[in-house]
Order: C-alpha cells, then structure tokens, then sequence
C-alpha cells in the first residue's frame, strides 16, 4: 500500500461548512476523451443532479484527456478557485493520491468517482470495480462459447488495453480470471487502445490462425468494431467479440448481431450518487454509506453486461440512448427484432 | 619548363560526355560495369532502405513462416495504403523544410466529417467525401497564410491545427462518439474489399511494362537526336522484360490470396501522381529549387508563395484522404481516429524513406518505402506473440537499424564525394 | 559634377534612372542618397570599396531589396520594384554577387530555374540540357556534367553557371554583380566578350568590378560609391586608374598607391597584362 | 568630376563606433532614444513572446480574476518546471539542428526507476535519483554515437528511443502498475512543498540585482579601458534599480500565497547555467558554430562529435531529470509517466521561445518564456468551464496568437534589415 | 621539367611535400597524380582553369577532404591529415574558396573560432573585440560593427573576416584560396603586402589566384594544375604571363590571346596599371 504523510484529522470533521441556500462550487474531474461516456453522459447526469438539489450550486468541471499530470494541474486550478468538494474520476488511481493529499490539505474533501483512488485519505468511493468489469466479459465470452458449443481448448484472440493505462491493467486482470479456468486458450494478445492498431493486429492474427480463433475478447467498444472490421475485411465469420463502455456504435452493432457483448454502467445512477454524497460532505454532513472499501465509506456500482437481448432493459431503459438515436434507418429492422421501440 | 598540355583529348561523340575526367558508359555492357561500380561505391538512391526492408522480411520469416504469405502481404499492403497516402502529403511539406503536424487531427477530422454527413445527415456518399478534402484543402490554405502573411513557422501553426482541429473532431462526434459506417458502402469496400480480378491484374502489369519501355526508347531517341548521351537499346529491353517478368511474379503469387488491392493500387497511384509532379512539372522544380535555397527561389522569378499555398494545401488534403480511407478500413470513425501513431508514422515514413528534415531532397516513393518498413515490423511483431514492453522495445530498436543500412551506405557515398 | 553621359546618349532618355535611393539595414545606413542611370547600349561600371553598397543597389533595382527611400524609373515612367518577377518581367537580369543557385538542384535545373522549356506539366529536359551545353559552351566554361548538383562545383563552374543564368531570358538590362571575381583568365575574356556583345544588342549593361583594368577596358562609363553615396561618376577613356581609385578609397594617398611605389623597383613582368 | 570626398569623416572616439554609417548611442539619454527607436523598428529580442505573454495574461484576467492571484501563479511556476527542465534540454539538440523525440519516454522511464530503486528496492534517495540521470547520459550518448558513427539522423534514432524506452519504461514497472513515492520523501517535499522563506526570498534579490550591477559596471569598464563602446555608468544603475523593484515586488506578490517554490528556482537555476553555458564558454560558442555552418565549424578545428556528444548527454539528461521533477510533483510514477504531451510541450515551448528548428538561433531562456505561455493557456483554460472540444480549439487558437505576435514583429525587423 | 626551386632554397628539405596525389568525386576525377612542394619562406602561386583542382587540392592539405591516394611529408616526415584540427595542429592555417564562416556568428565569433581568448568556462569578450579591430584595420577593411552576424556583411567584407581568421594562430604555412577575388583595390593591395609580410618572416605560402597580374607580382613560383593535373612548374621570374596563360588553357591560341589581340588597337587606359 502506498505511504502518506503524517495521518491528518479526517477531512469531513474540519470542513467548514457551506448551505444548500448560498451554493457553493463542485469540482469534477474526469480522465479522458476517448471514452464517450464522460462527456456524453457522466457531465451532464451530473450537472442535472446539482442544479436540482442544489440550483445556486456550480460545478467546475475539467477533463484530463488521459494525463495524470494534467489532473493535478486540474485539481490544483479548482481549489484555487475554492470549491468545497472534489469528485475525481482518476485516470491514474494511484497518481490521484497526490491530488487527495492536497485537497484535505486545503480541508477540501475527495471522492473517488468511478475509479479507486488509493489513499487513505478519501472521504468516499463511489466505484466502478474494473476487474469486475473484465470478469463480466470474460464471464460472457465463456458462456456464449459454452452455448455455442466451441470446445474447450480453442482459441481466443485478446486486444486489451493500453499497458499505459492502468484500469486496462485491472480489466484484463478480471477477464484472464475467467478464460482462463473454463479451459479456452489466449492465441495472441496486443495492449492498445489505437483502433488501426488493434484492426491491423486482428487481420494479422486471422492471417495466422483463420478459423482456429473462436472469439475476439476485446477490453473496449473501440477495439471490439476494430476486430469486427478486421474479420469483415477477411471475409470471415464474425465470431463472439466482446466491448465496454456501450458506446452508440456499439450497440448498434450488437443489435445488427455483429458485436456480441458490451459492459455498461448505470452512469445517471453513478452520477446522482456522487452529488448526493458530494453536497453532503460540503455541508459537513457524513454520508450513510451501505459498503466500505479499505476502511473508507463507498458506494459499488455494478456493471452490467449488454447483449442483443438486453439493450432494452438496460441502455434504452435507463434513457442513454434515445430510440430514434439507435434505430437509424439501417438499424431499424435489428431493433423491432430485438423490441426496441 | 613544360608548355605543351600532357593530355590528349579524346575523341568525343555527345555533347555531355566530353569531359576527359568523366567516367561514363557507353554501351549495354559497360553501363553494367558502370552500375556494379557504382554499387561498390555505394551510390545507389533508394536501394539502402529496400535492403533494410529485405532483411526485416528475411528475420521474421524466418521467426514465423507467415510473414511472406501471401495473405499476410496483402494485409500489410492494405495496411500502408492509408498511412502512406498521408506520408505522401508529408514529404510535399519536408521538400520546402516545413512540417505538417497536424495530418493526424486532419485525417480524424475528415473522417468524422465522413460518418457524421453520410451516416448520420445520410447525405449523398459523394457529397461526405468531398466535404473532407475541401476542408483539408481549407486547413492547408490557413497554415499557408499564416506562414507567407504573418510568418508563423509551420510547426507552431500546424501544431496549433492539431489541437485546433481535434476540437472540431470531438465536437462534431460529441454527443454519440463512435460512427458505424456500413459494410456495404463504397468507402468501406473500397478499403476492406475491393481487389482487381487476376486477369485485370496480369493485363495492368503488361500495360505498366509495355508502357515504360516505349517512355524509355522514346526519350533516349529523342536524347540522341540532340546530340545527347542515352541508355542503350538493348539495356532498356533488357530492364524492361525485368520489370514485366518481376511485376507479373508478384501479382501472382498476390493472386494466391485475396490478390491486388484496389486501396494499395490507389496509394501507388497517388504516388506515381505526385513523382511525376516533383520531377517533370515546373511546380515540382520550384518545390525542390525552394527547398534547396528559397532566396534563390524567389530571385529566379519563382511565386513562392503559391508553392507554399499548394503544398500545405496537397499535404492536407492527402492527409484528409487517409484518413477517409482509415475510415473505411476500420468501418468507422471514432474520437480516437486520427489521434494514435498517425502523425509520427506518416512523418517517420517519409523519414525513413529518405526524405530530409532539412527540404530539398526527398520523393514521393520514400513515403512508399518508409511506410512499407515501418507496417513490416509491425505485421512481424503481430505474428509473434509478445508483450507490449517488449514490442515497444523491438520496434525502436528495428526501426533504427533499417536506417543504419542506409545511413551506412549514404556515409560511404559521402566518403566517395557524391553525397 | 560634370555631365558624364558619352555623347551619343546625351540627349537620349536613360533606360533605366535611379534617384536619391536611401537604404539602412538596423543602424547602418548602407546606401543614402545614390543616383545611378543606364542607357541602351551603354556599359556602367559601378566600382566602390568593400562595403560601398554596390551590392545593396544591385539589390534594390532587381526587386529582392526594398529601398526605404527615393525613385526609379523605366523608360522614363516611374516604377516600382517590389520583388524579383517584377524586376524580371522589366527586363531586368541580373547575377548576384552571392550567386543564388539552388545547391540541391543540377546545372541544367538552375540555368532554366523559373523558366522551364516544355509544357507547364513536362518539361522538355532534353532542350534544356542541349541549349545548356551551348550556353556554357560560349563561356568556355569547364564542366564535366550537367547532371550533378551545382553544389558539388568548383567557385568558377558556380560563377559560370550564374552567368548564363542571365543569358536565358531576353532581358533589356543586364546587371553582372562581380562577374569575374572566380572565374579563371579564359572564362574572364569570355565573359568580357560577352558583355560588350550584349552592349552591341543594344542592351544596357551595369557591370560591378573591384578589377579596374577590366573596367577601364570595357566601360563606357564609371559609377563610383563611397560609404554608400556617389563619389564621382566619369567617361571611362577620360579618367586614369590613379583617378578611380582615388575616388574610390577617398584619398590620393592610399594602400594602392603605397604599394606601387614599393614595387616600382621589382620586374617589369606584372605590368605587362591588363586582361 | 568630383574627387574630393564630399564626407567629412566625424571625429571618433572608440575603436567600434568610428564608422560613419552606424548610428549609435553614446550616453545614457541616448541609449533611451536608441532603444525606443529599436522597438519602434521591432528589434527587440525576445519581448514580443513577453507581449504575447502579457496579452494571454490580461485576457484570461478579465475572464477570471483568479488567473493572476497569487496561489494561481504559484501554481503555474511549478507547473511549468519540469517541462520546462526538459524544453531547456531541447533547446540544445534544437540548437545543433538536431531534434529529440525520446524526452517524453526519457522522462518517463526516469520516474519509473527512481519509484522502482527507491520504494520497491529502497535504496537510498541519492542513488535512485542518480541512476536515471547517468540512464539518460547512456542514452544520450547513444544517439550521438548513432549519429556520428552511422549518420542515422536524430529523427530516427530519437523516435526509436522514444518507442524502445516505453518498453523499458513498461516493462520494469510492468507487474503493479504506477507506484507511489512517499508524501514525506525529499523528492516529493521538493516538487510540492518546499518554498523560500520571505526573508530569504526578499535577500535573494538583492543578492541578485547587487550580482547584476556589479558584473555590468566591471565589464563596462573593462570595455572602456579597451577603448571600446560600453553601456554608461547612470544606464547601469538605473537597470540594476529597475531589476531590483521589479523583482521585490514580484517576490512580495508571490508570498502572499505560498511563495517561492524551490522547484522553480532549480529550474531558473538551470536555465541560468546552461545560458551561461552557451553564452560564454568555448562549448557553447562551438555550439552555435555547428548550428550555423557544421562544416565550417569542423574547419576551424572545433571537436564536432564531441560537441554533439554533450548535446545529445545534456538533453537527455535534463529530460529524466525533468521526469524525476514530474514524479515528485505528482508523488507517483506511473505507465503513462511522460506518454503524454510532454514531448510536444517541451518541443513546442522551445519553438514558442525562439528557438528555430534549424540550428543555430536559440536560448535557454526560449525554454522558459515558451513553456510560460503553453502552461499560462493551460492554467487558463482550466479556470474557465469547458468542454474539451472547445479546449482543443482554444488552446490551439491562442498558442498560434501567441507566435503572430513574435513573427509579426520579426518580420517587420527582416523589413529593416536586421533579421 | 626543370628545377623550379628558388636557388636559395634548392638544398632545402621542403616544409611541405606532396606526391601523386589523386582525388575521385563519384564518376569525375578532379585530381590524378598531383605533385607540390612548398619551404620555408617561399610563394606559391597555384593556378589553373576553373575546375582544374585547386581548391580541391588545398582542402585536402587543410584536412577537410581526404585524398584517394598520395603522400604528404612535412618537415620531410610522411604524415596524415585527416581532419582540419591536425591540420592546424600541424601549424597549416587555410583560407577557404567558400569563406566557411558561421554566418549566425558575428565577426569576432568568426575571427576567433575555435581559438577563443581567455578560459574555456569565460571566454574573454573583450580582448577577442579588441584584437579583432586590430586585424580588421591591418587589411584596411571597412566594416562598420564587428557585433552583426556576418550573414549581413557584403561580399568582400566576409572575404577580409575570412582572411583574418588566418592571422589568429601561429601557422608556419598559411594556404590561400583565391583570397582577393572579392576584395577591393585597397584591401587587395593590403593582402598581397601581408603575404609578403608572412614569406618574409618564414612562412611557406600557397596563394591561389586567377589574377596573374598578382601572382607574378608577389610569387616565387607558379605551379600550374590543368584538369586535375600538373601542368608545368615556373620559377616567376623567369616566365611570361602568355606562357602561364597557355599553360593554363592547354593551347597558345586562347580565349584571352584572342580578345588581347581583337583590343590591341583600344585605348591604353587599361595597359595602365597591373596592381
Ligand atoms: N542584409 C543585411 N543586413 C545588414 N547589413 C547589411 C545587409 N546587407 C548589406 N549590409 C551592409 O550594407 C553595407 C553595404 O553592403 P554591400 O553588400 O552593398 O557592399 P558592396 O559594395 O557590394 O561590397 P563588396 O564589394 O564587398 O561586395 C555593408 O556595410 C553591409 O554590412
Ligand atoms: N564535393 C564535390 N563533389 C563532386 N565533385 C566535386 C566536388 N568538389 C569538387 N568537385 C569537382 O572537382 C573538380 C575540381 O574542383 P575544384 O573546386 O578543385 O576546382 P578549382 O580548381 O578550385 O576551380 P575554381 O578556380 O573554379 O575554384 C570540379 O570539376 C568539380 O566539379
Ligand atoms: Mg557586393
Ligand atoms: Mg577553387
């Protein structure tokens, strides 16, 4: 576990407190761009949920487009402008404890938001386990296979996340802890996030294996149209190829049965728990909280596994998407199939 | 006290072979003589980099017998053709000693132009391929004017466009991040399934044999008319049935897998395109006389603000092409489109092809050779199954040596006098 | 001053008239002040010390400087020469002190650079590699190749090159920026020849020399400068070198006229040619 | 016909102001003049970047009134010293002509072996800070040697180091991931929470503008004594008094908030030896000698590979130690240590500065003033509430702004002739 | 080929001694089989053509080419030269054709290159101002600030820098390239006295130069080079400026015998001087 400075009074005791009444500024922090979610969903959903329980409240809100240097530098600029909470989603969990450190410093509590943020310093987590994340996959790639009745033994292809990312580190993690005692074998791996790269490694691997690959397990949506485009160009059967985020393209995919799974997360459900806890710990009021994590007060997010005939009840239920959104022209006939209206 | 000249001058029968200190061939055998000397010396153009690139092929051959099949090159053939269509446009750049940083954000850029307009407006196909180019050729133009108006150096300005233009890219993609584009469009199987019928092929290779040997005997006719020194008759034959004999073993053993792609076929195009415009057009001696010395450029009478306009313009725009045709091969535009290696693969490419930082030297077939080295060590790396620190370390450290054989056969041309 | 022009011209307009040019680069003013004419058919010889601003004028009048002062005019109609096409388009060829030629480029692409016989998308290289043979030819210039980069010349075979440069256009004013300063005794008479044959063309000629027995041979008439303004204009034939040279060091009493008295003792030998 | 010069020559009375046509100063208020008459001209060094500096300052002021507050520039002096160390690194290759693209990874690699020897192998501190510089002097030496040796171009090797180092990088921190440095570590205390007492701060300047007036009355009598030109005696003084006041009052402003970062002042520190460097040693001399005319430089006897041997060692250098400034400023080094902007900030703050891509022109003050102005846009923007889109598109926008500014005043300065 | 030694110095082991010398760039040789000696005390006049290997063969001395076959003896022991630094540790100072100066660096940057005053870690500035002056006013040159780049020096200004910078060490053989062909009268003069002010004090000289009124009016012999090799050897005295034109251009009938012959009824004006 990582050091920290000498133990400093929990933060939550000292915060001067500031009323619903007069508002106050919240800082949101989130990790990166590529990532539709953040600006697409998390934004927004949490926007909303401040201007309802709090209209005079406002939020600052930064981006750190995949640097955790930027994110400090983010963090820094917002306490100077004196908000009373920070919700960090980190792009590096570990990083993110120098940003922890100087808020409490500045009697500014945190929350981890999404990710873990490892120091003992949080006021609270509202998390996004990762490696469950990658369980959820590699859970589903090994039924589909199962299902399908691929013998154990054959071969998965993974394009997993960038080594430079830390949360692809944990996803991968959870994935290989289900592939691998179901018996199936890891053909090929390549860490990237880079959809050419991954599309060029997938045509390498069908050039090399052909139709020994069973499924493509695929960290993310973005590798995942990049395997699909691969095997589309080889003219291969499209085999199970798994995703996460539930991006709009990916979805589309699915219902048009060329992707196969994809994780998402309730975010709207994630982001009104972070203001809640938020605007309390501001008030200096101590959240309830169901769970702990390392000691520290936290909410867990479950993700969810998307497939063809879950769209509706998850994504389209939960209003990410709008039907007309998904169910362009080329989709439509995918989406009455699948009873999305 | 010697006042008669020792020397006797030869007897001389064209007007650029008469100096008595000049080595030069005069016939079939001799110009042989000639170009095995001259390889000795090590004076041999773009030969360095294809046996940096035969020796890549010769190590992960023999690491992994898929490399030279014939379906792992027709995938490394289309894997160049998107890249190296925007080295292409980088080279044009590096002839004037400018830089382009900015292809990347561009090629992303165009391609969310593509599936916003045709997937999600569902304008015409047409229409969302021209409306990237256009804004390439916008984005050139600014980078121009900023450059002959107010004299912003190219990297500052293109750096600029790089952050500028990924802006545009999230913007537009904003609300929905990724777009599909279908499988059944032309841009998609143009990139992923599109490739000339055998017999096409056979039939185009004859007409690209047929037609240089009728170029070549056409020229050295007219060189010898005028009194000028030429490349034998027979020589020409001889290079001629070479090629046809060489192109046609290639397309075949293409035509063993999915055969000639229509993408690569396009790239090579673009290529022969832009060769041609640097060394037989007057724009392509002004880009060189410009890159060499730009006051000279300008003292000769040339508009040297129109080149800089056309090549930001070319460079853009090819790098708005690449990336319509990255789009297609991977069936989508996303945030990330563009924003990967792009940018250093495409500069790298026309770097390692032998196209100088520094303008002034340079030519449209380095972008062909360097991205050719640069998706070979890839695809070999694909073929083996290797962690990621360790295939970082084998690409820098490949990727150098390539360019030590051609550094080291340079060096010893220089050691000759004729660098 | 006297009035300097030969007599046949006396009446006739200048080609070419420049008047009160003024040119500072930061805090040096390089030129103040400077009038300068040229005639058809005339040869100028414009001399001065290094440093003069003989260049600088050379500069101005073929458009790749900007004067910050004073006029020109062509013909006797104001112009303004504001880059180096304008200057061309004139009739204005000029060759630079410093040469400018395109290193990376070879013989036959510098002497057509921007003038590319052919059609606009295919050269006709073979014409431009034949015409330059015959251009060099009549410099008796010693080239081996046409088809290697200027940069890989000897100083003459560059001086050369710049030279017939000009000869390719078809200019009505010729300005030669110390044409002979590399070339060797052959290529000197050559280019001598040259400019009194382009002098019978009718065109006018500037010529800037620091070798004052070549421009006592072919002048018509002198331009001295001194620390960038006139400092005498003369008729070649009524002027001595002790005369010019005074002019251009500014005192009778100078490192030239020191040395010749020096050497009045030494062999008769050096004094035996002014070629 | 006139031969009597018609120039009467002025009396003179120093050996470098005899020549009639230079117009110079000789007194103090004729300094003033001549120096309102330069910027006047646009001749004025390196302040049209401060202008743009200035500019960006006044805008992102009015837009938040934070932006100048003290905690806020605080804040933007740390932000700015790590990069800031490495551009001063860039500044030297750039200065030779040369690039080096393998900063960003160096940077990053250094982090990873001072988080690695010292927290997981607890070794001392002293050791795990030392071992990345002498890994970055390894690394250094290795292009220059492929630079020397086989002529492969920095381009090439530098963008294999950049690849082959990642993999260095990720393969040692490989099984965990990032790591933590202790909060209470030297390193992390350096980076985060070491400032200047007031009290020493205030002397410091005083120090700094006694050092100032000192040196410029010893060298400007010197020069007198010389019978040369030199700056007068009231022009001293009233600068050194200017110096003085200007600084206290910055110093003072500073520690209202927390004060003056010690991190910061390395990074003066450094700027300061490596300009003295350049500026007064044989070395540097060398320097822009190669910079300017390698061949020339080789001529006149200087060592050349050695120079470019220190060049490439001292980029390299300074970029890990930039990288171990980073990671005690973030108190961690993780997978992405340096992947991020770092190369292209540290590159573009060299360019921003004045330093040009082409060898030869530059400062180690470029380092500082460009890296000012890319963190002042960043620390800016993130004061005000965007979107990332619209981030880009600033930050693309105003670092272009930025430069029009300096080129439009360098420009006019080629206008007059002094380019 | 006669002994073309001075007397006084045909017992002389030569200070420099080169033999069968040979230099290939690509397909052209510029030198085959090159003799040259020079002592102590002596001038050298090297000429040639245009392209005759002149310069080739100075940078070959200097160390900044290498020869493709030959040998060097200096002080009568065989050597190496492989790089300008032994050059000038041998005590060889060059002036190149091309100048080769920093055109970034200022003109005392470029005068003292490479041999700055004071200690490597402060260099001393004003001495090396100081002492720039001086040498500057030794050759009479006329620049106004030894502070700007010499980028934006003219012609023979840079020409008088380059030139200096060989007065800066302590060769015993300085190599000239063509070092007046842009200078002045004044300055001309001022150099031709400092060769001699250099023979004079022991220094072996090599001058290059196209201007035979010069070299016959310093020199103690005349090595011709024609197309890359020896052409003839003189001593100066003893041969007329048409026998080193012949030699030069290979034929009795020449360019410049032709044109002398086309002015022999001009003006005397030019016979004049020969400075
Ligand atoms: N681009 C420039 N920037 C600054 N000063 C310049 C520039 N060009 C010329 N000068 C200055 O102007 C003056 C005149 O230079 P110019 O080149 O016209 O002389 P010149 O008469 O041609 O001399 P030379 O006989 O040596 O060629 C010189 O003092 C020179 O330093
Ligand atoms: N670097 C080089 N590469 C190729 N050829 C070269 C190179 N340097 C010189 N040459 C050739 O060698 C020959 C001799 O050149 P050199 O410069 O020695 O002549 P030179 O006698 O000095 O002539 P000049 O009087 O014109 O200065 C020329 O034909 C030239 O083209
Ligand atoms: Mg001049
Ligand atoms: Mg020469």
């Amino acid at each position: 576990a990582p050091e920290s400075g000498p133990a400093e009074p929990g933060p939550s005791e000292t915060t001067q407190a500031v009323s619903l009444e007069t508002g106050f500024k919240i800082g949101l922090l989130l990790p990166d761009e590529s990532s539709t979610r953040y600006e697409t969903q998390d934004r927004p959903g949490f926007e909303a949920a401040v201007k309802a329980a709090c209209p005079k409240c406002e939020v600052l809100y930064a981006n750190a487009n995949q640097d955790a240097a930027k994110q400090q530098q983010q963090a820094n600029s917002m306490l100077t402008q004196g908000v009373k909470v920070l919700v960090v989603d980190p792009w590096d969990g570990v990083a993110a404890a120098a940003i922890v450190d100087q808020a409490v410093a500045q009697k500014v509590p945190v929350i981890a938001y999404d990710r873990l943020i490892k120091s003992p310093q949080l006021s609270y987590i509202i998390s996004n386990n990762y490696e469950k994340v990658g369980e959820l996959q590699g859970q589903a790639l090994v039924e589909k296979l199962k299902a399908d009745n691929v013998p154990a033994g054959s071969g998965i292809v993974m394009l997993n996340g960038a080594t430079t990312d830390n949360n692809a580190v944990n996803i991968r993690k959870g994935a290989l802890s289900q592939i691998e005692p179901a018996g199936y074998k890891v053909l090929a791996h390549i860490e990237t996030w880079d959809g050419p790269t991954a599309e060029k490694f997938a045509s390498s691997q069908i050039a090399k294996f052909g139709t020994k690959i069973a499924a493509f397990y695929s960290a993310n949506d973005g590798n995942a149209l990049a395997a699909i485009a691969a095997m589309n160009a080889a003219g291969m059967k499209l085999v199970p190829t798994t995703g996460l985020d539930a991006t709009l393209a990916s979805v589309q995919s699915i219902l048009a049965g060329q992707q196969y799974m994809t994780v998402y997360n309730s975010f709207k459900g994630e982001a009104e728990q972070a203001v809640k806890v938020a605007l309390d710990l501001a008030q200096g009021k101590t959240p309830t909280s169901t769970d702990t994590v390392d000691g520290i007060p936290a909410f867990l997010q479950q993700p969810q596994a998307v497939t063809a005939d879950t769209v509706a009840t998850t994504v389209v239920k939960d209003g990410v998407y709008k039907t007309s959104d998904i169910c362009t022209t080329q989709y439509a006939a995918a989406c009455t199939a699948h009873n999305i209206k | 006290m010697s006042l008669k000249s020792p020397i006797a001058s030869p007897a001389t029968q064209t007007l650029d072979r008469h100096d008595e200190r000049l080595q030069a061939a005069t016939g079939f055998i001799d110009e042989l003589r000639m170009t095995g000397r001259r390889i000795r010396r090590g004076d041999i153009g773009s030969l360095p980099v294809i046996i940096g690139l035969v020796i890549i092929a010769a190590v992960f051959q023999t690491l992994n017998p898929l490399f030279l099949s014939s379906i792992n090159l027709v995938n490394l053939m289309l894997d160049s053709a998107a890249v190296g269509t925007i080295a292409v446009g980088v080279v044009l750049v590096l002839l004037l000693a400018q830089i382009d940083l900015s292809i990347g954000s561009v090629s992303g850029f165009a391609a969310a132009i593509l599936a916003v307009t045709f997937v999600q407006l569902g304008w015409p196909l047409w229409v969302a391929l021209t409306l990237p180019l256009a804004m390439g050729a916008a984005v050139g133009a600014i980078y121009a004017l900023l450059f002959l108006r107010f004299g912003v150096p190219s990297f500052v300005s293109t750096l600029g466009g790089l952050l500028a233009i990924l802006g545009f890219q999230l913007f537009i993609l904003g609300t929905n991040g990724s777009i599909n584009l279908p499988f059944d469009s032309f841009i998609v199987r143009f990139a992923q399934k599109m490739f000339l019928a055998p017999v096409t092929s056979y039939v185009l290779v004859v007409v690209v044999a047929v037609v240089y040997v009728g170029f070549a005997l056409t020229s050295a006719a007219k060189r010898r008319r005028n009194g000028l020194s030429a490349s034998s008759v027979p020589g020409i034959w001889v290079r001629g049935i070479l090629l046809l004999v060489g192109l046609e073993a290639a397309v075949w053993y293409l035509n063993q897998s999915r055969g000639v792609a229509v993408m690569f076929l396009f790239f090579l195009g673009v290529i022969g395109v832009v060769a041609w415009a640097l060394r037989r057009t007057r724009w392509g001696r002004a880009m060189f006389a410009i890159g060499g010395n730009v006051e000279a450029a300008r003292r000769a009478g040339i508009r040297v603000g129109r080149i800089y306009l056309t090549a930001f313009i070319l460079s853009s725009v090819l790098a708005a092409a690449g990336g319509l045709m990255a789009a297609g091969r991977l069936a989508a535009a996303t945030l990330s489109s563009g924003t990967g290696d792009v940018n250093l693969d495409a500069i790298a490419a026309a770097v390692i092809g032998g196209t100088s930082l520094f303008g002034g030297r340079g030519s449209a077939q380095s972008a062909l050779l360097g991205i050719l080295v640069i998706e070979a060590i890839a695809s070999g790396l694909n073929l083996l199954n290797l962690d990621s620190s360790i295939r970082f370390m084998i690409t820098g450290g490949v990727l150098v040596l390539a360019v030590v054989v051609d550094s080291l056969s340079r060096r010893s041309r220089a050691a000759h006098g004729t660098a | 001053m006297i009035d300097t022009k030969p007599p046949a011209l006396a009446d006739q307009r200048p080609l070419l008239s420049l008047r009160g040019i003024s040119k500072a680069f930061g805090a040096v003013s390089a030129l103040t002040d400077v009038d300068l004419d040229v005639h058809a058919g005339e040869i100028v010889a414009l001399v001065g010390d290094n440093g003069a601003g003989k260049s600088t004028l050379v500069k101005i009048l073929a458009g790749a400087h900007a004067a910050d002062a004073g006029s020109i005019q062509w013909n006797g109609e104001p112009v303004t020469i504001s880059s180096p096409l304008e200057a061309q388009q004139l009739g204005i060829a000029t060759v630079y002190q410093d040469l400018a030629l395109c290193d990376n480029l070879d013989v036959v692409q510098n002497l057509f650079l921007g003038r590319e016989t052919g059609s606009a998308f295919a050269m006709d290289e073979v014409d431009m590699e034949k015409r330059s043979w015959g251009l060099l030819a009549q410099l008796s210039a010693k080239i081996p190749s046409v088809r290697i980069p200027v940069a890989s010349l000897s100083g003459g075979q560059r001086q050369t090159v710049a030279i017939a440069r000009s000869l390719v256009g078809e200019p009505s004013v010729v300005i030669l920026d110390e044409p002979t300063a590399a070339l060797g005794v052959a290529q000197t008479a050559e280019v001598l020849n040259l400019v009194e044959r382009l002098r019978d063309h009718g065109l006018g000629v500037i010529l800037i020399s620091h070798n004052m027995a070549n421009v006592q041979n072919v002048s018509d008439r002198i331009v001295v400068l001194r620390l960038g303004r006139n400092n005498g204009a003369f008729r070649t034939r009524d002027v001595s070198y002790e005369d010019i040279v005074t002019a251009i060091t500014g005192a009778a009493d100078n490192s030239v006229t020191k040395r010749a008295a020096a050497h009045s003792t030494t062999t008769g030998a050096a004094k035996e040619q002014s070629r």
